[in-house]
């Protein structure tokens, strides 16, 4: 069997490199703040960090000074207030800023979608007179070889060097089941390199085979994964844990004083030591009022030959 | 938000002599439910339009529908959700549908009749800016961007928009930065793409409504209570045209009320 | 609410016209041969089937006279042997033949995906070197505006006037849930104008709900939803009813004389009245060998609030 | 089928000496698992490759996966499937993946090293016909079409090709259409088009095995028991060249042989 288990150390330290172009997804849920944070204690510098919606493990990754760019559709969020790591580096300017490459959320999604499907380039149906394409040259119009009074923008193939994801359960071939919102972690994925998957439990084979239609990626497409309870903190897995919303009402603050960022940092990422040393001193009722009531779903039949 | 005094409005002066205060947020909410009227699907985030929505569900059109950027359709929360993170979104919705198919199938298939974007610019024709305040290549303020309003304003039919300060910085003449562009100069620029839609329709703030007229310029349709035309032309920074017929903006029912705060967000997780 | 639940007969009677494109889909399963034979009973002419995999309810279809175009990716099928009344017609030649539009599969499944998410064409990763291309013009190529260099094939979108899927069940506002081998079907509902749906049973709105991940296509996209118990059969169901294969291999010899198919037709399509006179026909012990034992999905946990 | 006599073959003569008489399908899928050797994922429908598939991950490759058209991975059915529609397939799979991620991500991803296809016809540099003999608009045999077989010839890393007759209607100097072409045609015709994939780098058929040389030429690389190398040129339409080495296929071994019947397919569904 293809060893596929690893450490979430090891996994960092064997798929991450400095440099790399790393897709690190989660649309509101399911946000691999784990391994943003064991990227931080490895010291990775010179990241291309692609996100969707990068938000606070954006600005932590950025305050850590780990990313020299950010490809993005949306950067903040009403609930968490300023990113201001990320507002600094982006309003100091000059050299040594962070730079940005920015679309909407389907022009990004249809790069993952090209590149996953290895065709050059994605229609999609917009841009038509915003200024994106002006500050944005990957934004480009086609003509319709069907109707040449008709064009259309399209958006390149993107093939981050890694996928970074997370996961309600995986069997240990990386088989990855989710539910809840799936956000564009399968295409994020498919497009990759490489994948390193965190779930909340690896379980049986036999749990992943009863719901095939439930897998989201495949084990072939997964390189790497990892089981990290909790690992989604301070963001939800659905019916393991809700948001904490209370962390995310706080983060604006530290984030505004770079000193207290960098404590931040320290206290939390570097002294931990490990996503384990993190979950510990939340304290072992923390996660007690996060817990959901069970509301299970009803099994369907996939019925087994007589 | 600075609560108005209610006054008996136009349409239910009778009925609502004794209706109470409420604030600018209840006022939002049961204007854009009245506009919602007629409409089947809304694409919306958390917040106002949540209100605006669910209130119309309970009021002139049960049979709406919200369609969150998520995925979530059908969504039956057992309690109003705190903010589009919101695990309770998703447990017991008719379908949580993956991001190609909300936004590919659903977003520029066509399926949404009514998307609602706020914005910290807007301008005369509805194009609006969530991008950068100053220049794009060293901005003054870094805003976050568009998420999924460019595709909001390009695919659904139409687009109302939320303002809760309007002033002459955020109703501008020129725009910043063209994050989501209106209809109109999408044609001009880019005539040979397609468009689908009509843009923004109606924009609600906190000084009244505009609504656009047939050539798609957004012009004062209605004042709120207390406020008038003049000062709403002078809080914008286009030559504000006025729609034959103003009227002041119908004050929240009694029924509204009693609905958005008993029923709705009894938490005022909205109606701040 | 919106009243979406149809008895059959009258869901083809408003949904299907004559003339019309009709994608009737379903790949190796779920296929909704009960409309197929709906449609033959009400008599429609000069249809145009769209169908990647057109097979038995295909050479039913164009035996009865009901096809005038056939678009497909692939007709025919190792285990039913020839489909005789659709190479009759097609070999036939002339006027009065039955026309052919011919992709390879995602060739035809892209066509689906681009009508779906209302752009113009899809790039597809083939054709390069075919001879498809010269006998279907809906294969171009276009240079990608990124990289002069490079060309692709891409297919235009296809907008089916009606799309009739079957699945296991739906709620009654056809919210439609399958599971097992999901073919287009998602695709073919969301590109075509009109939607009918055939599910194994209409089921309480809780059941959907437990699980909304598994709903396909929801419901403001299915104009009708119409409850047909067996109505896939020969085909099958996952963990309803497995193939018919006795009568699949039976169907090359009925299909192969003109007049056993007449008879055929008249048997068992148009003399059964609807669809339950058919499965009456069968009898009642019909299925019993058929149905597979249980084998049920381990429940995922969604979770509510506390 | 015709069965072959057993007879020593050239890598286990001693071994096999006793070894019990073989059919052509128990040959070709013998044949083909030890093509498969260093394979991870092979895509193919249901039939011999089944079996070849089984027999390497019985033998000599526990870790090959076959991928399904329908989209499912990692099958593992309680029976052998009588059919791709076998509903035992999907109960109890790894994966069941769509159809768009099926065909886009997963074969055009370039996740296959190896596809398995059958054809009409196929030509000296391994382009297939699956679509019509005569002409297209009025052909004299309509046969099915590409299906996936388009998709497969060209994102597959490479392709192994089964035929079961070998003779010059089937493996001809011209397609009479071309459905699936080589990669090398397809550099020809539409040279900015990029490529992924080696092509037929392998056919097996009943007479021999012809292998790709380096510039894509299918040649005679072994011919099968009791088959001369002139009776597979006869048998050829194209002037087939012989790779220098020519040997005999070896023939499957008791341990192939045992594990096919006994284990993998007793009920011979695909050992006819």
């Amino acid at each position: 069997m293809i060893q596929k288990q690893y450490s979430l150390q090891d996994a960092v330290a064997e798929f991450v490199k400095d440099g790399d172009t790393v897709a690190l997804e989660g649309f509101t849920h399911l946000i691999p703040f784990a391994a943003g944070h064991e990227i931080i204690r490895q010291g990775r510098t010179g990241l291309t960090l692609v996100r969707m919606t990068p938000d606070i493990v954006a600005d932590q990754l950025v305050g850590a000074g780990a990313v020299d760019k950010m490809i993005f559709a949306f950067t903040g969020n009403s609930s968490v207030g300023s990113l201001y790591a990320i507002r600094r580096a982006v309003e100091a300017g000059g050299p040594g800023s962070l730079a940005l490459e920015e679309y909407s959320h389907y022009g990004l999604l249809a790069r993952y979608q090209a590149g996953a499907a290895g065709i050059p380039f994605m229609p999609v149906r917009s841009y038509a007179g915003s200024s994106l394409p002006e500050v944005n040259p990957n934004l480009r119009k086609v003509a319709s070889p069907f109707d040449p009074g008709v064009e259309t923008y399209v958006v390149p193939a993107l093939n981050p060097d890694v996928a970074i994801i997370h996961a309600q359960r995986a069997d240990r071939h990386g088989n990855i089941q989710s539910w809840g919102i799936l956000g564009p972690q399968q295409e994020a994925a498919f497009a990759s390199k490489r994948t390193i998957a965190l779930v909340e439990e690896i379980v049986p084979d036999e749990v992943i085979r009863s719901d095939p239609n439930r897998t989201a990626v495949p084990g072939f497409a997964v390189d790497a994964v990892v089981e990290v309870p909790y690992g989604a903190h301070p963001s939800f897995v659905q019916g393991y844990y809700d948001r904490d919303n209370t962390f995310y009402r706080s983060w604006s603050a530290i984030s505004k004083n770079p000193e207290r960022l960098e404590a931040w940092l320290q206290e939390w990422v570097h002294d931990t030591g490990d996503h384990a040393g993190y979950v510990a001193k939340l304290g072992p009722d923390f996660f007690a009022p996060l817990t959901p009531e069970p509301h299970l779903s009803t099994p369907v039949n996939y019925g087994s030959v007589r | 938000m600075t609560p108005f005094t209610a006054l008996p409005n136009n349409t239910a002066a009778a009925d609502d002599a004794a209706a109470p205060a409420y604030t600018s947020s209840e006022l939002l909410a049961a204007v854009s439910c009245r506009y919602l009227q007629g409409t089947r699907r809304v694409f919306a985030g958390i917040g106002l339009p949540t209100l605006a929505v669910a209130l119309a569900q309970k009021s002139t059109s049960p049979d709406i529908e919200q369609v969150y950027e998520s995925g979530v359709c059908g969504a039956h929360p057992p309690r109003l959700p705190e903010t589009i993170a919101d695990a309770s979104l998703a447990t017991g919705a008719e379908a949580i549908l993956t991001m190609p198919v909300l936004f590919g199938y659903v977003l520029q298939g066509g399926w949404i009749d009514v998307g609602f974007l706020g914005a910290a610019q807007i301008d005369r024709f509805g194009s609006l800016n969530s991008s950068v305040i100053g220049d794009w290549e060293s901005p003054d303020v870094r805003l976050p961007g568009s998420g999924g309003a460019a595709e909001v304003m390009a695919n659904s039919a139409e687009v109302f928009v939320v303002m809760r300060r309007h002033n002459p910085t955020s109703f501008v003449r020129e725009l910043d930065f063209c994050t989501s562009p209106s209809p109109r100069i999408a044609r001009e620029k880019d005539p040979l793409v397609p468009a689908q839609g009509r843009g923004v329709t109606t924009v609600i703030s906190d000084l009244g409504v505009l609504k656009a007229d047939e050539t798609g310029e957004l012009c004062l349709a209605t004042v709120h209570e207390g406020v008038s035309a003049g000062q709403v032309i002078e809080a914008t920074g286009w030559p504000l045209k006025v729609l034959p017929g103003l009227s002041v903006t119908p004050a929240p029912t009694a029924q509204e009320l009693d609905l958005l705060r008993n029923e709705i967000d009894p938490g005022r997780v909205y109606l701040r």
